[in-house]
């Protein structure tokens, strides 16, 4: 039942470059922000801050070697705070509508 | 007697240690539920003798016995000790903590030491709770609904929000350890569709202790914050919104009420199998129904809000998804009831609270399709109906498989068995008092009493009476299992490893079980409730 | 002492029939099915108890139709509870557009209402029969609930904003008025009755009261308030002018429009700031905490008032432009 | 009794475990589900932000435009060079090189220890600028809406003062490692803790990805 876990040692290459990357990205996010984009900076800020943490999550939390399982507690985990906010969201989006007729 | 205990010397997991230090800092679950077991009792009986007072007090329709202010006190913190003190950890921290281990073969959970801090936590939390019901009392109600609770109560509602997140990251922590359990810790063969249901339904309750009690813990802070700082999350005068507030509590709440009752489920399943001799039918369905009302669960929280000033569209899709629950719940039901097909059933008392189970939660269930519907959910909500409905799935329902589980078990649990005569009696005195406490309170909510009243109308009192009646015959139907339980502590008949003739692997092992649970790790080849492995001559000295 | 033992409540209302009816459908259907359990197990546990210790039942193999017709059919028949249910729900939550407003301020712990024509009353409700009431709620302090049992209508009354509700009664009569969301200490205590008059008894009830509708209180605080100064009925005062306010669409400084609905007048006189109509500059004052909520009420009434009420609605549908929140 | 079976178990294997996998992938497991109980824990605050973001777009613009952009990017590149030296110290912990992980554990804990002492000092200009929602001289200037800024700041407060706590423990538990490692517990064949260690430090980090475009980055456009 112990799968044996093969430990991957990724370079110092590897990890210099994924910080690099995100150095990069925290000053694009931040440039990105003076810009008028109307609605879409909102997306463009979260699109950035979601590539941030896959690159944290895969590399520096190795859930690239990591288990199926983890992955699926992952996910799992994500889709629940999805649930709670678009759940909620039902509600406070659609406050004030009555209905056709109204 | 004493030539029988003095035979009975082997090392057990209770007798290998008797020091107050070799319990209070043990890491053998099976002392860790131990523990839970008096704790969790202590506050039975505290949320017990609150639950008399407010039945006392509705004997008559003005408010006479107790002051408003006490009265309002003693709602909240009976609602409060028994859902986050009680029900919340009964059946995981006891009977799961003790047999989750045992069943799928392991030494022990995951994190023993964990699983005493969760214990510890649990006491913290209790303590704090205890003492801000002594200080003063909270009036907010179990559900600390804005903004009364954070601008307008003058009572200790940090104090117990406190101890009730305390308390949280035990259930916590005992979910996680659940879960990495389950999944890291099986015995050689014993694959998931081998597992016992008991198993399934708590691994499920895991995932809801996980996924949903910090949310009540961020909920809580947030209280608190706004009570100290005023920082005006759920203050309209600020912008705030209270109805979100009652969105965040009842993600975890509504939840919660599975927490309390999946556990339950998985104890009937394992009683149905047992007293009938036959597999459960559908195993199956009932593994993953197990699963799918954790899910689901979480997508309805919205039901309790039809009236609160959430959206009409909110409502509609609520209550939609409400409906998803009742699917898995049917499958438990039916299939629990085909199990005796054919079967060989024995009449012991765990099998009669299992009988009482199946009853009082088909009731339970088809009332909440009733308050699930938008329409009449409008007319009932905040009345006695609901007060009905949740104590026959949380009385009804958790305590009766607690009741049952802990029958079943106890002599497994303390090597010794109880006398059957008394439990016998004590079951149907339970039943008889739970019906004439609950049902007239469908009909009173109907009618129109409000929950959380004081004092009420004169015409109301007749089902009030027939209520309190039925409490009266219900406490006592409580009171005989502590007494009995004590006594056959010492003087009970001396219990054999597999009394019932079950297959759990946790019969399998002497009662009490060594403290490593077994002698050698077993080696699992059948699927679950296999009674085909049971030898003959534990049948023959089975009860 | 209970004289009597009500196992029912009263039919008062229209909507109360209907909530019935499903309950009606709701017992049968529970009653079927605890029956069918009840009955399986007994039937079951009677026929097949233990004969000898050691007897092992055949093993009865999981039938993967059954279980697919008993969590479909159930299903089916919740899915009929659910359309009824809403249904219901959807007529419970909208009141008719000709319904007569009464609007209520709840507090702890009493109910005030207050009759357009002008009448007060504090835990009592006057209304006369067959004529939609509907009513206009909002709480000075923590969340309410007005619950009238034998109209099956309950509707929390939450600080902040306006909640409404709406029933026909169809009986003369009195009958409970509750709060049911639990407001504190003497929650128990606010309680109060509804009185169903025949119409012309209650014209004659509502003839009793003082002189002065409500409209004509809001304009007097209007005046007093000085709200006169700025908002001229022609528009040329420093605020926008309110005639035919009511019910538009208002376009907003930076974009964006707010239907001038109640909650939109409260908020624009306990806080003018919030939403800004174009063209004007934000220099209303605050009147949070000048103002009682009954006042409020007041000046919405006044100024629905400035609206000619519109010849036979032509219901536009106005839900396809999303509510600012 | 007890000793014996204490005895019985080492560190690197304790007694309810087979081999040295399965207590790793369990203790792995473990804080993973741990970590998804502390996304649910920071979603009750999302949650409320998410509403009253879209409830006051404006206010919430005024408000974030009066924190310090530059300092709270400044902070973020100096919480991800912590992630990167945390996770070059579970690299020599997989390769059992002792000192390495010292060196990197410490310069992980001066980053970390940097990183609130921005974020005090941040708190401090709040507090002066009379920004707080618990001050009774609160007010924020460009917007008459003062109670939603309220709420902007509340929510400042409750999820940068959430995660500051969380890096508290993260320092706390930084030390307690380095300690352990200084007296030779763990090896290339057990470097558990730190791994996991490194998991909830990552996880602290990716929360703050998310607090700083949604808390210092909106309409910064628009002129002030």
């Amino acid at each position: 039942m112990s799968q044996h876990v093969h430990e991957h040692i990724d370079s110092v290459g590897t990890y210099v470059g994924i910080l690099v990357l995100l150095l990069i990205a925290t000053v694009a996010t931040t440039l990105v922000s003076f810009i008028d984009l109307g609605n879409f900076s909102v997306v463009a800020a979260l699109a950035i801050a979601v590539c941030k943490m896959l690159l944290v999550a895969l590399f520096f939390m190795h859930v690239r070697h990591s288990t199926k399982l983890t992955k699926l507690v992952i996910v799992g985990g994500l889709m629940w705070l999805a649930i709670l906010l678009l759940l909620t969201l039902t509600d406070f989006a659609t406050r004030g509508w009555t209905g056709p007729g109204r | 007697m004493n030539t029988a205990v003095a035979v009975e010397e082997k090392e057990n997991y209770l007798n290998n240690g008797y020091g107050l230090k070799s319990w209070l800092l043990t890491k053998d679950h099976k002392r860790i539920a131990v523990l839970y077991f008096i704790t969790i009792s202590i506050f039975f009986a505290i949320g017990g003798t609150f639950a008399s007072l407010i039945r006392a007090e509705l004997l008559t329709p003005p408010g006479d016995l107790v002051s408003s202010e006490t009265y309002n006190k003693l709602f909240t913190m009976h609602g409060v000790i028994m859902v986050f003190f009680f029900l919340i950890p009964s059946i995981p921290a006891t009977m799961g903590n003790f047999f989750l281990p045992m069943m799928i073969g392991a030494r022990d959970l995951a994190f023993p030491r964990v699983n005493l801090l969760s214990w510890y936590l649990l006491i913290a939390g209790g303590i704090l709770a205890i003492y801000a019901m002594i200080a003063g009392g909270v009036d907010t109600g179990w559900t600390f609904y804005t903004p009364y609770s954070t601008t307008y109560s003058n009572t200790y509602v940090i104090t117990t929000a406190l101890g009730i997140f305390v308390a949280g990251f035990s259930s916590i922590l005992t979910g996680l350890n659940f879960i990495v359990t389950v999944h890291r810790m099986r015995a050689p063969g014993m694959t998931w569709f081998r597992m016992p249901l008991f198993v399934w339904a708590n691994y499920a309750t895991g995932l809801i202790q996980v996924l949903g009690t910090p949310v009540i813990a961020v909920t809580l802070v947030l209280v608190f914050c706004e009570r100290v700082f005023h920082i005006g999350i759920f203050d309209p005068q600020l912008g705030g919104d209270p109805i979100l507030f009652q969105h965040l509590f009842w993600f975890y709440s509504h939840p919660a009420v599975y927490i309390m009752v999946l556990p339950g489920m998985g104890v009937i399943s394992e009683l149905i199998s047992t007293f009938s001799r036959k597999a459960v039918f559908g195993y199956g369905f009932v593994a993953f129904s197990s699963v799918a009302i954790a899910v689901i669960g979480f997508l309805v929280w919205g039901h309790h809000l039809f009236v609160s000033g959430q959206s009409l569209y909110a409502g509609l899709v609520f209550s939609f998804l409400s409906y998803f629950v009742a699917i898995p719940s049917a499958i438990k039901v039916f299939n629990w009831t085909a199990t005796l097909y054919k079967g060989s059933i024995s009449f012991a008392t765990p099998m009669l609270y299992a009988f009482g189970f199946i009853g009082l939660f088909t009731i339970g269930g088809l009332t909440g399709l009733f308050v699930a519907s938008l329409g009449f959910d409008v007319h009932v909500t905040d009345t006695y109906f609901v007060i009905a409905h949740f104590h026959y799935v949380m009385v009804g329902g958790t305590i009766m498989a607690y009741m049952g589980g802990l029958h079943y078990w106890w002599p497994k649990m303390t090597g010794r068995m109880y006398p059957e005569g008394w439990a016998k009696l004590s079951a149907l005195i339970i039943f008889v008092g739970f019906n004439f406490t609950f049902f007239p309170q469908f009909i009173l909510g109907y009618v129109g009493m409000p929950r959380r009243y004081h004092a009420y109308p004169d015409e109301y009192q007749v089902l009030h009476v027939l209520s309190t009646a039925g409490a009266t015959v219900l406490a006592l139907g409580y009171l005989m299992p502590a007494v009995y339980f004590l006594w056959s502590l010492r003087y009970g008949e001396i219990a054999s490893a597999n009394p019932w003739g079950a297959t759990g692997l946790e019969w399998q092992t002497p009662s009490p079980p060594p403290t490593h649970n077994f002698e050698h790790i077993p080696v699992v080849t059948h699927d679950a409730y296999d009674y085909t492995t049971v030898p003959r001559e534990v049948m023959e000295v089975g009860r | 002492m209970g004289t009597r033992l009500p196992l029912f409540p009263e039919q008062a209302s229209t909507i109360s029939v209907e909530v019935d009816h499903l309950l009606y459908y709701l017992m049968a259907v529970s009653i079927f099915f605890t029956l069918l359990i009840f009955g399986a197990i007994l039937y079951f546990a009677v026929k097949y108890r233990r004969k000898s210790d050691t007897e092992i039942p055949p093993s009865v193999h999981t039938g993967f139709a059954l279980e697919i017709i008993w969590s479909v059919i159930p299903f089916g028949l919740t899915m009929i509870m659910f359309g009824w249910g809403a249904s219901i729900f959807f007529r419970e939550r909208r009141p008719p557009q000709d319904s007569m407003q009464i609007y209520v301020v709840a507090k702890q712990w009493m109910w005030k209402l207050q009759h357009t024509e002008g009448q007060r009353e504090i835990n009592e409700l006057h209304i006369p029969i067959n004529r939609p009431v509907e009513l206009i709620m909002t709480s000075e302090d923590v969340i309410h609930s007005f619950f009238v049992p034998d109209f099956r209508t309950k509707q929390d009354v939450v600080p902040g904003r306006y909640e409404t509700s709406w029933f026909n009664a169809t009986k003369p009569g009195k009958y409970h008025l509750f709060c049911a969301e639990y407001c504190g200490t003497k929650h128990s205590g606010m309680i109060g009755w509804v009185y169903a008059m025949e119409p012309k008894d209650y014209e004659v009830w509502l003839a009793g009261g003082p002189k002065g509708t409500m409209v004509e209180a809001g304009a007097k605080l209007f005046e007093d308030l000085a709200c006169v100064n700025c908002h001229h009925p022609d528009g040329s005062g420093r605020g926008p002018s309110l005639v035919g306010v009511f019910g538009s669409t208002v376009k907003l400084v930076g974009g964006g429009t707010v239907k001038a609905d109640e909650a939109y007048i409260r908020e624009s006189i306990l806080n003018p700031a919030a939403k800004v109509v174009e063209g004007y500059m934000p220099d209303m004052p605050v009147f949070q905490g000048l103002v009682t909520e009954e006042n409020v009420v007041q000046l919405i009434e006044y100024v629905k008032s400035l609206t000619p009420p519109r010849p036979a609605a032509p219901n536009v549908a106005v839900s396809s432009a999303p509510p600012n929140r | 009794m007890e000793d014996s079976h204490a005895q019985a178990e080492t560190l690197a294997l304790r007694e309810q475990f087979d081999t040295e996998a399965q207590q790793k992938d369990a203790s792995t497991l473990g804080m993973w589900i741990f970590l998804i109980t502390e996304i649910m824990f920071f979603g009750g605050m999302f949650a409320a932000y998410t509403i009253y973001r879209s409830a006051y777009p404006t206010v919430f613009g005024v408000a974030s435009s009066s924190l310090n952009v530059t300092i709270g990017a400044i902070n973020t590149c100096v919480l991800l060079l912590s992630s990167f030296t945390m996770v070059m110290a579970v690299r020599a912990g997989q390769l059992g090189q002792r000192n390495m992980i010292i060196f990197f554990l410490i310069i992980t804990l001066i980053f970390g220890c940097v990183f609130l002492g921005v974020k005090a000092y941040e708190w401090t200009e709040k507090y002066e600028e009379h920004h707080m929602p618990g001050q009774i001289a609160f007010h924020l200037d460009g917007t008459p809406l003062q109670g939603p800024a309220k709420l902007f700041f509340s929510l400042y407060f409750a999820m940068t003062g959430l995660h500051a706590l969380h890096m508290v423990v993260g320092v706390g538990i930084l030390t307690f490692i380095i300690l352990e490692t200084k007296n030779g517990k763990y090896s290339a064949d057990y470097y558990t803790p730190i791994d996991i260690a490194g998991l909830y430090w990552h996880f602290v980090d990716i929360v703050w990805i998310f607090l700083f475009p949604l808390l210092y980055l909106i309409d910064r456009h628009l002129p002030k």
